[in-house]
């Protein structure tokens, strides 16, 4: 059967420390903001936002949040946009995979994406002298121009996979294939496998009760779910939610 | 000094006086290549375009000015299709604009993607999903349908005339046009539709996605009925600039009044379409996407305000003016209608493109505003000084108005 | 008279196509020397070893590709033939403990993917399929480079309109692509690209 | 025969269609669009065979344990070593990229100030020392040590020792605050106090124990009490925010309430103080109510053993006194008799030396004015807390010089005269000497993993140009590896959590290979005995918080608004970052930069600012340019100013100095600007 790689997100556990996002950069050759750079122009594979409940000082309540690509699994809204094949869900594990050897920069994409997880090279990739030495080979630089985002740190699946040929099995060692930002979380807030996989953490935790996904209604189908015992933080899942939420709350 | 390039019997400024027309905007068009050309050279980091303003003032440009060049494709579909007579006096000129219009798109596409070196790729590993692919391959061939119906009126230039072969054929041409406007205007009503679905599919931007009728959104359809519209109203409001530039007579009102009707017609259809699609998207689309519809329009620069402008004052009240014999024959109704039709065909694409992405979609996130970069706006003056240029040397050079002659003489 | 003024159409159709199939290649790629020359044959025939003795594989199943200095030195300490390019390798590369900056015939761009695991230890691949008789020759031919692309003159293969080629020849995503195709295996662009 | 434009056309356009049916334009197309994907301008990644090497992180004192992913040798990722369960900062993270730091100093350079710029002259090492003074009876030099504990250190201060007049200098917190460590994993209560205990204060392993703790309901309980709404706020349990800079009246109060006044070691003066200092009449001064006073010190008593942290944050950290009355509370609420506060042992001094015959670490700010001729910074990692006036006023006015030994042009070493950069982490063997947070000690070494950049000098040459002594640094560290084993006390722990006594360890060598190879010497302190000398107050620190604690009172309706200094602590620890960190400065609005100014939406419109605007925010004599973040959680009357660096790619010598420059606190104007 094939995988369907997924992720859960333990909203109160993240403490918003940046981990995952810095990890994701180095693993996957995301070359330093140039000047000028804002929160709107950088690439960000990972980022984590700041959700409060709407609430004024000092009855305020935040949750860190980090969103990334949440690999759509169905209406993929990116893969039907694309005027020429550079992003296509991989039938074998489920992954979103963007090639920016094939985009031409049209960033429809970009506009198509209800979570924003999708970045454009506004700048070409620059490295401070001598710091391209310490790029990670599995990945690629991208060039300017083109639109990239998560894929699950696809080169890490490459090494698992070649491990595993190299000792003649067809399955990857669950094990051998961890993303970065799961690696580096301090919390182990971020849990990830096989969906599929019945027996997994994540296919478990994405059942708990604590559990819900950003813009379900979309009907996408993210694989990314979180968790979170507030009601409030589960309420920021989407708008209807939080205003059903809002008009409880007041009565 | 040019006097032998002149059209027979046509009277044309002199010399100098055009010269002083076309220098400001060669200006203009050179400041402009100077500001596409560092997008080009430098990036797109020139624009203040970003992840969240994906598409900025470049895409909402585009989908405008083509929304205007459909005069080009409905004209010739009305005139050799459907064989309306009137509208012989108008056709060149919708030839040209729409030549204008099209080719301006692509020379900003080219400049507002990231990689064009890399866009035939479009061609080569076509997504026939993507409304874009539909978009590109439309635009591309519906552009050289529109090179080929120039050149006959480019050959009605004095000088080409004099060689015998130019002229069997600029005659063979002709015969041409039937099947040439077929074809354009299938190529039309597909792009003019993709454009529309381009943003009628994003399934995760609920503030623009509809419901689709067959494989295509409601958008899809839509934008082909204000095309319709627009083009006919754009082509009243160029005629009456162009007269009141040259201070000459240069179409019948016949001919103008035809195409009010038409375009007040397309237009009534339109809205009547536009406010079942706003109540169903009001109603079902959005909140079932887990957006209720009325939270778009708290943002204070986008109250609903925008969305009775653009139905009522932008649509209703010309569709009335246009539809009514007594305004359509004052010729200051008459423009008026038209230029409201075009501003509200504007604010459509403006909604669309705009507005879209400037409202989030996960519940945190705040909303966003944007500012072209001189250089976006210097691209964009590029391709109305290149438009006003062709056009100003299509009307010195070639008989655009195939009555200006016996106008001129009445 | 009307028969001289053809030629020169016909002049013009064989200036372009001569333009077109031998003078831009033979512009459009650089030739450039090994550092040193090294033989396969001597290795594989008289050595008796077998490509994976030295294009080995690395505890976690990655293809170590060319072997490194010192891994010749393992052998190579010190001149064991006679060859003038054996001595230069042990004096300028084993005795400075330099890695030769060998031109790479098969090097794919940094987007590209291949796993030598899957396809020689698990598909059982032969090194021949892709590499061509390489690992029996005496000499190393010259490495051609694509000026525009900086790629390697083997991923387009030898001839520039690719027909004729050895079945070994060109490493385009195409020709990976008609494998993949013909055996149903790797569908996604991601098991290839990086 | 005459050639007609006709044949040359007809030529022109046979050529044209030869080209056509010809591999040249397609070949072309596809090549320039495989230029577009591969041209020079894009970076090619490393080849070469992967290693891994096992290793700590030496770019800060805390030394985690790593495992280096390395492509042909050189360091391609930092990953925390599976099974030590010890996670990384984000700052470990990029650890490797700090070798190459666009700020990075060639080699032996003077440094110049023309207005805002810094220009550095290089010169050769052996000129670069022969400027150095010798230093001798009446030219005394002062070592700025910010890493206390390394092999370098036992050698300066047995350096300074043999030179009477000199001063073995470390940062005044390295001299008190950190003789005691917290025992978090005890604690069933914790207070932080204006403290980022959730946010980098201590090292990330212990950070994410307190969270696992919480998500498994053990019974933690985290309170804060903080001015502003910062992450160890939003992460607590409960959040009571008080006034800036009133974090002593809150301690006093919380001591009047333990009835600490009865304690029978106490000064006369600090029980009189205390006594008084009841919470209703200090509530009002720190911005709560006594009921709310009375709260917080249930919930401490209620499940021990509990634990009150007043670390600061690094840029603006609170004050010797307020230390001290931390001290005093929570050996109120008995932390030193059950374990939770201890005193933190000392490292060994190296093999060789003696303690006695070392110098005694001096406070910075009680080195005298104008009393050396030579000062020499080294560790110039931590110099964001460390201005440059505390040091510029210890000058001679006479010939004086300043050296810095940073490898990077940052912070101290834009001031100085001269740089003689030591390596880069990484480049060389590096040191860990322990969070000061920690209970216990420990040591770890660091191998070089990077090439080492030609240019560097390790600090030991500088050290044996003074002295007449030159030793490697690497043979320091094995002197110093060899003192620690040579003490037979504490464990070594390996890069896979197993732990080893230290007298199971065969000898200094075997030591030595184990803490190459990533293992980690620790020693847990003895629970700290009620009087822990640094942490005594003396009479003149008591009238000074007499002082005060009436000023907080009279102030405490003040109409300005009062600065709320915050910061991500691993920042203030080390100031040169990799240059990735962009990705949470500026690409991402996780952690503001040194310029953002947040207010509440009232404070904002009371002071004519919007949401985005550059404000000039002035207190006395200082004022800085902003940008203004209205913020819903923030107590109206605060500005919550932000101490990161410079947010055009970190290139600011000096990154907080606008937090330096307001200290907690202080009265403040906002306007716009």
């Amino acid at each position: 059967m094939p995988a369907r790689y997924g992720m859960v997100i333990d909203l109160d556990r993240c403490t918003g420390c940046g981990n995952c996002t810095v990890a994701c950069a180095v693993e996957n050759n995301i070359p330093p903001g140039p000047p000028g750079v804002t929160d709107r122009t950088g690439i960000t594979w990972m980022r984590v936002y700041e959700a409060d409940n709407g609430e004024g000082f000092p009855e305020t309540q935040s949750a860190f949040v980090p969103v990334m690509c949440m690999q759509c699994e169905e209406h993929t809204p990116c893969v039907s946009v694309c005027p020429q094949n550079a992003v296509e869900v991989d039938p074998e594990t489920g992954i979103v995979g963007q090639i920016p050897e094939r985009c031409l920069g049209c960033r429809y994409c970009m506009a198509a994406c209800p979570y924003h997880a999708r970045y454009f090279n506004w700048w070409d990739p620059k490295w401070p002298e001598g710091m391209e030495k310490t790029l990670n080979p599995d990945v690629s630089p991208r060039m300017r121009g083109v639109a990239e985002k998560c894929n699950f740190c696809h080169g890490r699946l490459h090494t698992a996979r070649e491990k595993a040929a190299a000792a003649g099995n067809a399955a990857i060692d669950p094990a051998d294939y961890v993303p970065a930002c799961v690696e580096s979380c301090p919390t182990q807030a971020i849990v990830f496998g096989d969906l599929n996989d019945p027996a997994s953490e994540v296919a478990k935790l994405s059942r708990d009760e604590r559990a819900f996904r950003f813009l379900s209604r979309l009907g996408t189908e993210p694989k990314v779910s979180y968790l979170s015992s507030r009601a409030w933080v589960r309420s920021l899942a989407d708008r209807v939610l939080a205003r059903d939420q809002k008009e409880e709350a007041r009565g | 000094m040019d006097s032998q390039w002149i059209p027979r019997g046509l009277q044309r400024t002199s010399f100098p006086r055009f010269l002083a027309w076309i220098l400001p905007w060669a200006g203009l068009l050179a400041w402009g290549l100077f500001g596409a050309a560092l997008c080009l050279i430098e990036g797109l980091n020139q624009t203040n375009m970003d992840n969240r303003f994906a598409f900025g003032l470049w895409i909402y440009l585009d989908l405008t000015i083509i929304a205007f060049g459909a005069g080009a494709f409905f004209t010739g579909f009305l005139l050799y299709l459907l064989r309306r007579e009137a509208l012989r006096p108008v056709i060149n000129s919708a030839v040209v604009l729409g030549l204008i219009c099209y080719s301006g798109a692509i020379i900003v596409l080219m400049v507002d993607v990231g990689q064009p070196l890399r866009a035939w790729f479009t061609f080569w590993h076509p997504n026939t999903h993507s409304m874009l692919t539909e978009v590109t391959f439309c635009l591309t061939c519906y552009l050289t349908v529109l090179l080929i119906e120039y050149v006959p009126v480019l050959l009605k230039n004095r000088q080409f005339r004099r060689i015998p072969k130019m002229l069997v054929f600029e005659f063979e041409l002709h015969k041409l046009m039937p099947i040439l406007a077929g074809v354009g205007a299938f190529l039309s009503f597909f792009h003019q539709g993709s454009l529309g679905g381009l943003y009628g599919v994003m399934q995760g931007r609920p503030f623009a996605f509809r419901e689709a009728i067959g494989i295509w959104p409601t958008t899809f359809f839509l934008f082909i009925l204000s095309a319709m519209a627009a083009g006919p109203s754009f082509l009243i409001v160029t005629t009456r600039l162009v007269e009141s530039l040259t201070k000459k007579r240069l179409v019948d009102d016949r001919a103008l009044r035809t195409l009010g009707r038409i375009s007040g017609f397309m237009l009534a259809g339109y809205l009547a379409l536009k406010a079942i699609d706003t109540l169903v998207w009001i109603n079902a689309t959005s909140p079932g996407a887990g957006f209720p519809a009325y939270e778009y329009y708290e943002r204070a620069s986008f109250g609903t305000w925008i969305l009775f402008l653009e139905i009522g004052v932008f649509g209703v009240l010309p569709a009335l003016l246009l539809l009514s014999r007594h305004t359509r024959e004052h010729r200051g109704w008459l423009l008026t209608a038209a230029g409201l039709v075009l501003s509200g065909i504007a604010l459509n694409r403006f909604v669309l493109t705009i507005q879209t992405l400037a409202l989030p979609t996960l519940t945190f996130d705040p909303f966003l505003s944007y500012v072209p970069s001189w250089q976006e706006v210097a691209t964009f003056t590029a391709v109305v000084a290149y438009g006003v240029l062709l056009y100003s040397l299509s009307y010195r050079y070639l008989p655009l108005f195939p009555q200006e002659r016996e106008l001129a003489q009445s | 008279m009307n028969r001289f003024r053809v030629l020169f159409p016909l002049a013009g159709l064989l200036v372009g196509l001569t333009a077109g199939w031998v003078l831009f290649p033979a512009l459009l790629y650089r030739t450039e020397e090994q550092p040193l020359q090294f033989s396969h044959a001597v290795h594989t025939d008289t050595g008796g070893m077998a490509c994976a003795d030295c294009h080995s594989f690395d505890a976690d199943g990655r293809f170590v590709g060319i072997p490194t200095t010192a891994q010749c030195a393992s052998c190579h300490a010190d001149v064991m033939g006679e060859t003038e390019n054996e001595k230069r390798f042990v004096e300028e590369y084993v005795k400075t403990n330099r890695e030769v900056p060998w031109k790479v015939y098969a090097r794919q761009p940094d987007n590209a993917y291949f796993p030598h695991a899957a396809h020689v230890t698990r598909g059982g691949i032969a090194c021949e399929r892709c590499h061509g008789p390489h690992g029996t020759m005496n000499t190393l031919r010259p490495y051609q480079v694509n000026r525009i692309t900086g790629y390697s003159r083997d991923i387009w293969g030898s001839s520039i309109g690719r027909v004729g080629m050895e079945p070994w020849e060109g490493m385009k995503m195409d020709d990976c692509v008609r494998c993949h195709r013909e055996t149903e295996r790797a569908r996604a662009c991601l098991d290839c690209h990086k | 025969m005459p050639l007609t434009r006709r044949d040359i056309l007809r030529f022109a356009g046979a050529a044209t269609a030869g080209i056509v049916f010809s591999p040249l334009p397609w070949k072309m197309l596809d090549d320039v669009a495989i230029w577009t994907q591969t041209g020079p301008w894009i970076p090619k990644v490393p080849r070469g065979p992967i290693s891994h090497v096992p290793s700590i992180c030496s770019v800060c004192p805390a030394g985690c344990p790593v495992t280096a992913r390395c492509v042909a040798g050189v360091p391609s990722s930092l990953r925390a070593a599976s099974g030590s369960g010890q996670p990384l900062c984000p700052i470990g993270l990029t650890g490797h990229h700090l070798a190459y730091h666009p700020l990075r100093v060639a080699g032996p350079c003077l440094v110049e100030h023309r207005g805002e710029k810094v220009l550095t002259t290089s010169l050769s090492l052996d000129e670069a020392l022969r400027r150095l003074p010798s230093v001798d009876g009446d030219r005394s030099v002062m070592i700025v040590d910010q890493r206390p504990g390394r092999a370098i250190s036992d050698r300066y201060r047995a350096f300074v020792r043999q030179h009477p007049g000199s001063f073995y200098a470390v940062p005044d917190d390295d001299a008190s605050m950190r003789t005691v460590g917290y025992d978090l994993e005890r604690a069933h209560t914790i207070l932080a106090v204006s403290t980022p205990l959730l946010d980098g204060w201590t090292t990330p392993a212990r950070t994410a124990r307190l969270i696992e703790r919480r998500s498994k309901n053990d019974g933690l309980r985290i309170l804060a009490a903080d001015a502003a709404r910062s992450r160890t706020a939003t992460l607590a349990d409960r959040w009571m925010p008080i006034r800036p800079g009133s974090e002593a009246a809150l301690l006093v109060a919380l001591l009047h309430l333990a009835h600490a006044h009865r304690q029978p070691d106490m000064t006369p003066s600090m029980r009189a103080i205390i006594e008084r200092t009841t919470p209703e009449r200090v509530a009002a001064a720190i911005g709560v109510t006594p009921v709310q006073l009375r709260h917080v010190y249930e919930k401490l008593t209620e499940r021990g053993p509990s634990l009150v942290v007043v670390g600061g944050d690094g840029s603006n950290s609170v004050d010797a006194e307020t230390d001290r009355l931390a001290f005093q509370l929570n050996r109120a609420l008995g932390a030193a008799s059950n374990g939770a506060i201890r005193q933190r042992p000392a490292i060994p001094v190296s093999e060789g030396l003696r303690e006695r015959d070392l110098a005694v670490a001096t406070p910075l700010s009680s080195v005298p004015d104008a009393s050396v001729a030579l000062v020499i910074i080294d560790g110039d990692e931590g110099t964001c807390h460390l201005s440059w006036e505390s040091i510029v006023r210890t000058l001679h006015p006479g010939a004086s010089i300043v050296v810095s030994l940073s490898p990077v042009l940052t912070a101290l070493a834009s001031h100085a005269d001269l740089i003689i950069p030591s390596p880069a982490p990484f480049e060389s063997f590096g040191e860990a000497t322990g969070d000061g947070t920690d209970i216990a000690c420990r040591y770890g070494v660091s191998r070089p993993l990077h090439p080492r950049r030609p240019g560097s000098v390790d600090p030991e040459l500088v050290l044996g140009h003074l002295s007449g002594q030159v030793i490697e640094h690497e043979a320091a560290l094995r002197d110093k590896v060899a003192g620690i084993w040579a003490s037979r006390r504490g464990q070594i722990r390996t890069p896979d959590g197993s732990t080893t006594n230290l007298t199971s360890v065969e000898g200094a060598g075997s030591l030595w290979t184990a803490l190459s190879e990533g293992a980690v010497w620790t020693l847990e302190g003895a629970p700290a005995s009620a009087s822990v000398r640094a942490l005594e107050s003396d009479a003149s620190a008591t009238d000074r918080l007499a002082a005060r604690l009436s000023e907080l009172a009279a102030g405490g309706a003040t109409s300005t608004i009062a600065v709320v200094p915050t910061t991500w602590a691993p920042v203030t620890s080390c100031s040169r970052l990799s240059p990735l960190m962009t990705k949470l400065y500026q690409e991402s609005g996780l952690r503001p930069t040194s310029e953002v100014a947040a207010v509440a939406p009232a404070t904002a419109h009371a002071c004519g600012v919007e949401d985005g605007a550059v404000a000039e925010l002035r207190a006395g004599e200082q004022s800085s340019k902003v940008k203004v973040r209205v913020s819903d959680s923030l107590a109206p009357g605060m500005v919550q100013l932000s101490a990161g660096p410079d947010p055009v790619g970190f290139r600011s010598p000096e990154p907080p100095a606008v937090a330096n420059a307001l200290p907690r606190g202080r009265a403040a104007e906002l306007r716009k600007s």
